[in-house]
């Protein structure tokens, strides 16, 4: 799948995830696959549930007790964060060349301490500043994400700020080791509209002046649109297509795709009536067989029903759907 | 805060009065002192006598207000039993079951702590469940026969600690032990499953992802915010202590604190040391509430005291 | 090694003034720190401690006491007379409100006569005087009158006092300078445990020398054990004026219908003897030795029972628990016995309180009720006025005869008289089975194997007469 | 997963009449899993059930006293004998049927109190909670004062006042805990007030009554099932204290309490005296506080689900992990 | 229906508001506590809702729109302001009235899982409006009309007999509407009924809903956060900004020609979902966040973000005053 010569930033392959719950076992995360290139941004999309924090909880080592990785590998800079070795390096690498923006800044951020000291311990942690560097570096960074009156701030406890204060802070936080790749998910779901865009306004303007890798989850696609070279369409712990943001908007071929881009209401264009797809998702317990969106599509056929398929579309471009892959290949 | 500050007061003083007034109620119900203080064959002349000198024999109205003055300046009178202000008596006994006390307590802390986490850590582990076992264990077992099984096994069979009283410090192990073990059982229940609810919070994982070592995420951003209830249950076991449920205890090894006092004078049906008790216990509480309120507000930031 | 000993006692004193207090821990303390005017031997018999000799009585209320020379307080100022007349002014003065008046109630006054010689002036003839004696601790008239002379005790006896940590021990050390014979024992520290369980696992694991009131089921469990037959004598008083218990033949029967004997073996696992037929021990003053218990004869108690016709009838027998060694015990156990009998009984027990309510009522007398008597003056006296006179605290009778004979006992200074009179009260009472006389209780103490003593009458612990290895 | 499709409401409203049933085995197969909830269980149903034919199992009169036969030992002494299997105490009365007796005091009790303090307290919370404002602010001071008072004394003073009873005890006890179910049934009142669910009712038109018992009490059960045998272990423990010091049970009724502060005395001679009842007291606590976890468990679907994971992790792993392969397996091919 | 205007229709309006205030305690301040805290949740708002209409009620959180439907609804205390439903003046009604007027009016929840009792089957969830205002006789009737009900907001019959857990978030909001439409109402606020459902379900609750409007004549106040979601459902919308309307207009001419500073960046935040579009688009942020609500500025409260701000901005509060025909804002400057 890996063509490019030279590794990239991060690669995760065939990532298998699963829950042992009462129940029955969860496929959080049944064989994700993606890459990340240096300087490159990832938006991963899907209905909630889909695993999509999953699978990047499982880049940062964040699978906890009831879930296990039971499959695949992660390499960062071409090294895997699987292997016995690999819990030493996840340990390095987070925080310092990977950083990650949580969804709810609400209860993100410890709420006995303050942003300061937050903000600190991990430059003092990663960097070993002391005290005073660690104290300027954060006003540094405070500035950055457009806060203003740093010094009051770093004192402030986090229910003494407003939500998308929070996460500004959390994306200060996020910058303060000059990582390789920042994680976002879903940053701005629980951000008011007009927040929500100074938000995304700030992460495109870091992400371009930084030159930063970003994985950005999200459930809307109006914001992989404005932020993201790449999108990855997740359904049912599973990517159903992946490809370049443009032709996969332009040209959705997976027929999820095609229902999420048109059940999104868009505010440029007038339709009649809102498209939804049928259906609810699968439950991850027990995926259906095959293709997981078969039994919501218009257009399966009896192969979608036995299994499922990866297909290359070129231009790096990838869809797992069997109706797709007639249509390219005639 | 100066709102807080007042109220609290406030209520502090309600809760006194309150006790009191009970107290005063219930000790002035209580068949006659005077029958028991004296000997058996004593002359009803004797009885009257005695029974003027303590002024039970004028109307309870004039008793009531006389006492609540008396009270004001911590002035109870002469314990009947022992024939010396009531209020000595009581400063004399208080410090034995507050050392009791912050001995048995702090034991207990210094052990749930450190247990309650690794409990945590894995709930469900080999670790966790002897934990939550043995806790239950210790929560079921009756004080007063615990204690009577320490003096049977360490005093009697062993030789190696004393059976009863006070004075070294070998002396206050059994006692703060039997003292400590429930709190010790309920605080190693309660650290661990606040501990199990906060290593769930999302800022836990944000913490990790910041990569910051585990000791740190569990023993600072963890610990801190499990504080909160746990400094609760501590504060309630001082106050349970002090508002006499160290009266078994104090009563098996014959510890000189106020609960074993309590008992006496009770048994006594002394009433004036029992109106000093009963009012300095609830003074304790009253303080120790109060005291516990700070506390948490240095704990928890978020905790406006209005 | 040392010689000091530790002394398990039930309760702490309050006070350490001796003159105050009416409790047994003081007393146990005091005891060896203060001289009584005259003391007892182990057995019982009253003789000269302080006094050089015997009182003499020089008018029908007037006794002279004649004192040792040469004796001094522990501070240093001397025993005379003045402290004797002081001693006994400060215990009668109404003001000072002594729970020990009962004891003096009836010394009106004191003077010395001489350095050495006092004469002890009653309220008419006081035939008991010398028992009384025997009670005053004689107090040194300067240190008394210090503020802290109730904290920090001086009398003129074997021990001196060296601390009182209060709630923990009281600590006592031999007196080099005492006037008798030296005591081997050096030190003696006095602990205060109030469970029984608690003291006798000190005993046992070797931290007290001595513990009082020791369960008779204990004496093989300790290493060694003292039992003298004590000052207690639980009865049941039957009412003489109503109810059932009105019929002579009842009461007796009453007395026939329980075994004695079983409740003393049983029960008190043999350390109590069976009461003969009255409230006093062969020891008291008073004592009739022609006297003797009621034979358990269930078979003649029911007779007499159907005989007053009163049979399958309810007598009501009250009691308390946990105030007196097996108290309830007893109680339940006689219950069965009268049941036996022929009787319904209706046991009740009251908490201590109410219980005594019950006692005292004058006008409503239960049928039956039990107490224990304890006699400390060894003399038929206090028993008899208590509960054999008509009018006493627990008497149940209007026999005037019977309060004569006490009445008259009372004022008659002629020894053997008096103890006539009290052999006729005996006779009297026993005869009308005015109580049901059940045991005199043995004293228990458990003692370390290194500890030797061999116990009193009086229950007082001497620490003059223990030796130690 | 799914249950069988049927065509009417009124069909499958019928099939699933016996749900309840269901639901009981579903408990009992939790019970299964969890083993030291198990144990309590059925040490509480055997304690309950010994305790109402107390009379029926006991093989003497726990009162009658036998003088001779004082302080027997149990059975595997050489002195013991099989007509008191567990010995006698200090006076004659064989330990086994006390004990067993005794089941029936501290479990009344404990049920009284519970029922007592839970009674009021819940009613006290839900009008706390329910109605607000003023009544709210009294009871709720009133609760607060309450919790401050130095309870245990109070309790010791009554008692030594009024004279200790089995009424008295458990008036006291109740009095000095009701506060615990008020404070919880109102907190619980007023989150479930806020939820949406009980806005709906409201919106719907139900009147209050109908909101605090279908919709609000049911969702309290759970907790205040907790809450109240949780309760009923500490009263257990509390009851046998009180007699204990002597100021609870009165002979010659029997209480496991009141049997170890008998039994103190002759502890170093004849141990089961305080050990049997002791045992009894810690056996019954520890047995209603695993039955108490347990149910924690289950009402708390957080926890259940970890308790979950840790037994899926134990053995039924590779089971599922071969699923999980074979279903994958066409994919590949 | 829907698409046609409404305007110039000589109706009586369903709901009337006017000037409507509700203000809320929130506790005290200071040292000594003697400051009250009050939450000017809802300000000086009016509009109205006519038969068969639905309105959309646009804005961010906190600015008072679960407040303004919940007041309609007779829950939340007014402060100042009327309210007419069918003509009737419904301001303070007593808790009577309300029971009463809840056979018109009725609630639809944002969370669907939260607002239904976990512990009863859906068919006493849907039965309860019909039970306790008496409409239904037997259980027999009860069963027929739930099933009815079922099947009107597509859920298979069967469904009656389960729990709320067995279902899914877009289900749960079908069983909320059911309960909601059984006493048969005129009106039904809907707050942001959508916002807790994914992206690919929504539509199914927006079009459920106007096919009953259609089918019933039912009135809306349907509240959202976004604009995108309402512009389907909606005939006119009103923009909240911290307690205040500042624009209410047409669906059309608020996304064709917005008039007020705050609906242009409500505007223009939404992201379109076509990456070249969306890159190429003139967005317009406003920078800051909304005012505390215990505390607003004077004059007009979106003054601190606004970008056109002057003077009389911060002196004066703007009224709702008419810019074209079917459009009024709020705003000095535009
Ligand atoms: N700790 C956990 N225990 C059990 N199941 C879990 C756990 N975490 C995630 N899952 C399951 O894994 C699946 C994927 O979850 P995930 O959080 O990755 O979804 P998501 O795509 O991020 O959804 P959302 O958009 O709601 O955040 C879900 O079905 C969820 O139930
Ligand atoms: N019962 C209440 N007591 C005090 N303040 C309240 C109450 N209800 C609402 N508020 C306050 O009123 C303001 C408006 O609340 P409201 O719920 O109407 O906002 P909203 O627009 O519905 O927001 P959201 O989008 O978050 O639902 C908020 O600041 C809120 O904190
Ligand atoms: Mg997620
Ligand atoms: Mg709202």
């Amino acid at each position: 799948m890996n063509t490019s010569p030279k590794a990239p930033l991060l690669e995760v392959r065939d990532l298998v995830v699963n829950f042992y719950t009462r129940g029955g076992v969860v496929q959080a995360s049944r064989g994700v696959s993606f890459q990340v290139d240096y300087g490159q941004t990832l938006g991963i999309v899907g209905e909630s549930g889909s695993g999509k924090s999953v699978a990047v909880q499982a880049v940062m080592g964040l699978i906890f007790n009831p879930g296990r990785i039971e499959g695949g590998d992660i390499f960062f800079k071409g090294r895997s964060l699987l292997d016995p070795a690999g819990k030493k390096r996840v340990r390095q690498v987070r925080g310092k060349e990977i950083a990650m923006i949580f969804q709810d800044p609400m209860t993100s951020l410890n709420p006995v301490f303050t942003i300061g000291t937050q903000i600190t311990e991990v430059l003092r942690h990663h960097l070993g500043m002391t005290k005073e560097q660690a104290r300027k570096r954060a006003m540094d960074l405070l500035d950055m994400v457009d806060i203003n009156a740093p010094e009051k701030r770093l004192k402030q406890y986090p229910h003494e700020m407003s939500g998308g204060m929070r996460q500004r802070v959390m994306i200060a936080m996020a910058l303060a080791c000059e990582p390789q790749l920042i994680i976002a998910d879903e940053p701005t779901t629980a951000l008011d509209v007009t927040i929500q865009a100074q938000i995304l306004e700030l992460l495109t303007d870091l992400q371009q002046r930084l030159n930063v890798s970003v994985i950005l989850i999200t459930h809307d696609l109006g914001v992989v649109a404005q932020l993201c070279h790449r999108v990855a369409v997740m359904y049912a712990g599973r990517i159903v297509e992946v490809g370049d943001a443009d032709p996969v908007f332009a040209a959705p071929v997976h027929p999820y795709t095609r229902g999420l881009i048109r059940a999104t209401p868009r505010l440029d264009v007038v339709t009649e009536r809102m498209v939804s797809i049928d259906g609810v998702p699968p439950d991850l317990i027990s995926p259906p067989r095959g293709c997981a969106f078969f039994p919501r599509c218009d257009r399966a056929g009896k192969a979608c029903s036995r299994m499922q398929a990866l297909i290359a579309l070129g231009d790096d471009r990838h869809v797992s759907c069997w109706c797709a892959a007639k249509e390219v290949t005639r | 805060m100066g709102r807080f500050i007042y109220r609290r007061l406030i209520h502090g003083l309600i809760v006194i009065l309150g006790v009191t007034v009970i107290v005063f109620v219930v000790t002035r119900m209580v068949g006659d002192p005077v029958q028991v203080m004296l000997p058996l064959e004593s002359t009803p002349e004797q009885r009257a006598a005695f029974e003027k000198k303590l002024g039970l024999d004028r109307p309870i109205p004039i008793q009531f207000v006389e006492f609540m003055g008396n009270m004001a300046r911590l002035d109870f009178g002469d314990s009947l039993w022992q024939k010396r202000p009531a209020m000595e008596i009581v400063f004399e006994k208080l410090p034995m079951t507050i050392l009791l006390t912050a001995v048995g307590i702090g034991f207990a802390c210094v052990l749930a702590i450190p247990l309650g986490i690794i409990a945590a850590l894995r709930p469900g582990g080999v670790v966790d469940r002897v934990t939550v076992f043995g806790s239950l264990l210790g929560l079921s077992v009756p004080q007063f026969w615990l204690g009577l099984l320490f003096i049977v096994v360490f005093a009697v069979q062993f030789k190696i600690l004393p059976t009863s009283g006070a004075g070294t410090p070998s002396h206050i192990l059994l006692p703060a032990l039997t003292m400590g073990l429930p709190t010790l059982a309920r605080l190693v229940m309660l650290v661990r499953s606040s501990m199990i609810d906060e290593l769930n919070r999302q800022y836990v994982k944000t913490s990790f992802a910041k990569g910051l070592p585990f000791v740190r995420v569990v023993g600072l951003h963890a610990l801190r915010n499990a504080g909160l209830p746990i400094m609760t249950l501590v504060g309630w076991e001082v106050i349970r202590s002090l508002a006499g449920y160290s009266v078994v205890v104090e009563t098996v090894f014959a510890w000189p604190g106020i609960g074993l006092t309590a008992i006496q004078a009770i048994e006594r049906e002394d009433l004036i040391l029992i109106q000093a008790i009963v009012f300095t216990a609830a003074v304790c509480v009253v303080v120790i509430n109060i005291a516990m309120d700070f506390i948490y507000k240095l704990i928890d930031p978020r905790l406006k005291l209005t | 090694q040392t010689r000091q000993i530790t002394i398990a006692l039930g309760s702490e004193p309050t006070t350490l003034d001796p003159q105050i207090r009416e409790d047994g821990g003081e007393r146990a303390v005091n005891d060896n720190i203060y001289d009584t005017v005259l003391t007892r031997t182990p057995e019982g018999d009253l003789i000269p401690s302080l006094a050089a000799q015997m009182p003499e009585l020089v008018a029908p209320d007037t006794w002279e006491v004649t004192l040792r020379p040469g004796i001094t307080f522990h501070n240093g100022e001397p025993m005379t007379a003045d402290a004797v007349v002081y001693s006994i002014q400060r215990v009668i003065d109404p003001d000072f409100n002594s729970e020990q008046i009962s004891f003096f109630s009836t010394i009106k006054a004191a003077r010395a006569t001489g350095d050495l010689t006092l004469h002890v002036i009653t309220d008419g003839p006081d035939p008991i005087l010398p028992s009384r004696l025997y009670w005053l601790k004689v107090v040194p008239p300067v240190h008394s009158k210090d503020p802290g002379f109730a904290e920090n005790p001086v009398g003129t006896g074997p021990y001196r006092f060296v601390t009182w940590q209060r709630g923990q021990h009281i600590d006592l050390v031999r007196n080099d300078d005492y006037w008798g014979d030296a005591p081997q024992i050096m030190a003696v520290r006095y602990r205060f445990i109030e469970e029984p369980g608690t003291r006798l696992a000190g005993l046992m694991a070797g931290e007290f020398d001595l513990i009082t009131n020791l369960l008779p089921e204990f004496t093989s469990h300790v290493p060694k054990s003292v039992n003298v037959l004590g000052l207690e004598h639980p009865i049941v008083i039957l009412n003489a004026d109503s109810g059932i218990t009105k019929d002579p033949q009842v009461r007796q029967a009453l007395n026939l219908a329980v075994n004695k004997m079983a409740l003393a073996n049983g029960l008190f696992e043999g350390y109590a003897q069976v009461a003969q037929g009255q409230l006093l021990s062969p020891s008291f003053f008073g004592y009739n030795d022609q006297v003797t218990a009621y034979p358990y004869d269930p078979d003649r108690a029911k007779k007499l029972i159907e005989a007053a016709g009163v049979k399958g009838q309810t007598i009501e027998l009250i009691g308390t628990s946990g105030r007196w060694l097996k108290d309830r015990d007893l109680v339940e156990a006689v219950a069965g016995y009268w049941e036996q009998a022929g009787l319904k009984v209706n046991v009740r027990i009251f908490e201590f309180n109410e219980y005594l309510n019950r006692l005292f009522d004058r006008k409503t007398r239960a049928d039956a009720i039990f107490v224990v008597s304890s006699n400390e003056l060894l003399d038929a006296d206090k028993s008899f006025s208590a509960y054999y006179k008509s009018g006493g605290v627990g008497a149940s009778n209007t026999d005037a005869t019977l309060a004569s004979l006490i009445d008259a006992a009372r004022s008659e200074t002629d020894e053997q008289k008096r103890e006539n009179l009290y052999h006729q009260a005996v006779k009297r009472a026993y005869d009308q089975a005015y109580f049901v006389w059940l045991l005199n209780i043995e004293d228990i103490y458990g003692l370390s194997q290194r500890l030797d003593w061999p116990g009193r009458v009086d229950a007082r612990l001497l620490v003059q007469e223990m030796t130690c290895q | 997963m799914t249950p069988p499709r049927t065509d009417t409401l009124e069909q499958a409203l019928a099939e699933n009449r016996f749900e309840w049933w269901d639901s009981i085995c579903e408990l009992g197969r939790e019970l299964k899993r969890d083993k030291p909830g198990l144990i309590g269980v059925i040490l509480i149903t055997s304690l309950v059930l010994m305790a109402v034919f107390a009379p029926y199992i006991a093989p003497h009169d726990p009162a009658a006293q036998d003088l001779t036969a004082r302080l027997a030992p149990p059975v595997w002494y050489d002195k013991g004998t099989w007509h008191h299997m567990l010995g006698t105490d200090h006076l004659g009365r064989d330990v086994l049927s006390r004990a067993i007796h005794g089941a029936r005091v501290s479990l009344w009790v404990g049920a009284a109190v519970v029922l007592c303090a839970g009674g009021f307290g819940v009613v006290m919370g839900l009008m706390a909670g329910y109605l607000g404002g003023r009544t709210d602010a009294f009871i709720m001071r009133w609760i607060d004062t309450q919790v401050a008072f130095p309870g245990l004394l109070l309790a010791l003073i009554i008692l030594a006042v009024i004279g200790p009873s089995l009424t008295t005890v458990v008036v006291v006890l109740a009095l000095n805990g009701w506060m615990v179910y008020g404070r919880m049934t109102r907190s619980a009142v007023l989150s479930i007030r806020q939820s949406p669910y009980v806005e709906a009712a409201e919106v719907v038109g139900c009147r209050w009554p109908r909101i605090l018992f279908r919709h609000i009490l049911p969702n309290l059960t759970s907790p205040l099932l907790t809450l109240g045998i949780l309760e009923f272990a500490r009263i257990v423990l509390a009851e046998a204290a009180l007699s204990f010091l002597g100021l609870g049970i009165q002979p010659p009724a029997t209480s496991w309490g009141l049997d170890v502060a008998m039994g103190k005395n002759y502890m170093f001679m004849a141990w089961w005296l305080v050990t049997i009842p002791g045992c009894a007291i810690a056996v019954t606590v520890l047995a209603i506080n695993l039955v108490a976890s347990w149910l924690r468990l289950i009402s708390d679907p957080q926890e259940r689900e970890k308790q979950f994971a840790r037994h899926m992790a134990k053995g039924m792993r590779k089971n599922m992990q071969a699923e999980i392969d074979k279903e994958r397996q066409p994919e590949t091919s | 229906m829907t698409g046609q205007t409404l305007e110039g229709r000589s109706e009586l309006p369903l709901v009337d508001v006017r000037n409507l205030s509700v203000l809320f305690d929130a506790g005290r301040a200071g040292f000594w506590g003697r400051k009250r805290l009050t939450v000017h949740a809802v300000e000086n708002v009016s509009f109205n809702i006519r038969p068969g209409e639905t309105l959309g009620l646009v804005g961010e959180s906190g600015s008072g729109k679960s407040t303004t439907g919940r007041a309609i609804l007779g829950r939340v205390p007014v402060s100042q302001g009327h309210i007419y439903f069918q003509g009737k003046e419904i301001t303070h009604a007593g808790k009577n009235r309300v029971r009463e007027l809840s056979r018109d009016m009725q609630l639809v929840f944002q969370d669907p899982y939260a607002s239904l009792n976990p512990r009863m089957k859906i068919i006493d969830i849907v039965a309860e409006p019909l039970r306790v205002h008496g409409m239904v006789k037997n259980t027999k009737a009860v069963a027929k009309e739930v099933a009815r009900l079922l099947e009107l907001v597509g859920l298979p019959p069967d469904a009656g007999a389960r729990y709320p857990h067995a279902f899914s978030g877009g289900q749960r909001q079908r069983v909320g509407i059911a309960r909601a439409l059984a006493l048969k109402p005129r009106f039904i606020v809907a707050d942001e009924p959508v916002s807790a459902l994914d992206v690919s379900i929504r539509a199914q609750v927006v079009n459920l809903m106007q096919d009953l409007q259609a089918q019933f004549g039912l009135s809306y106040l349907f509240i959202a956060h976004d604009l995108a979601v309402v512009r389907h459902i909606s005939h006119r919308i009103a923009i909240m900004y911290a307690g205040n309307i500042v624009e209410l207009a047409e669906r059309h001419l608020i996304y064709d020609s917005p008039v007020h500073p705050y609906t242009r960046a409500l505007l223009s935040a939404v992201p379109v979902p076509d990456p070249p579009v969306q890159r190429a688009r003139q967005r317009i942020t406003c920078p800051g966040e909304p005012p505390n609500p215990l505390n607003p500025p004077s004059g007009c409260r979106f003054q601190s973000r606004c970008p056109y701000v002057t003077g009389t901005c911060r002196e004066k509060s703007p009224d709702l005053t008419r810019r074209r025909p079917g459009q009024m804002a709020a705003c000095w400057n535009c």
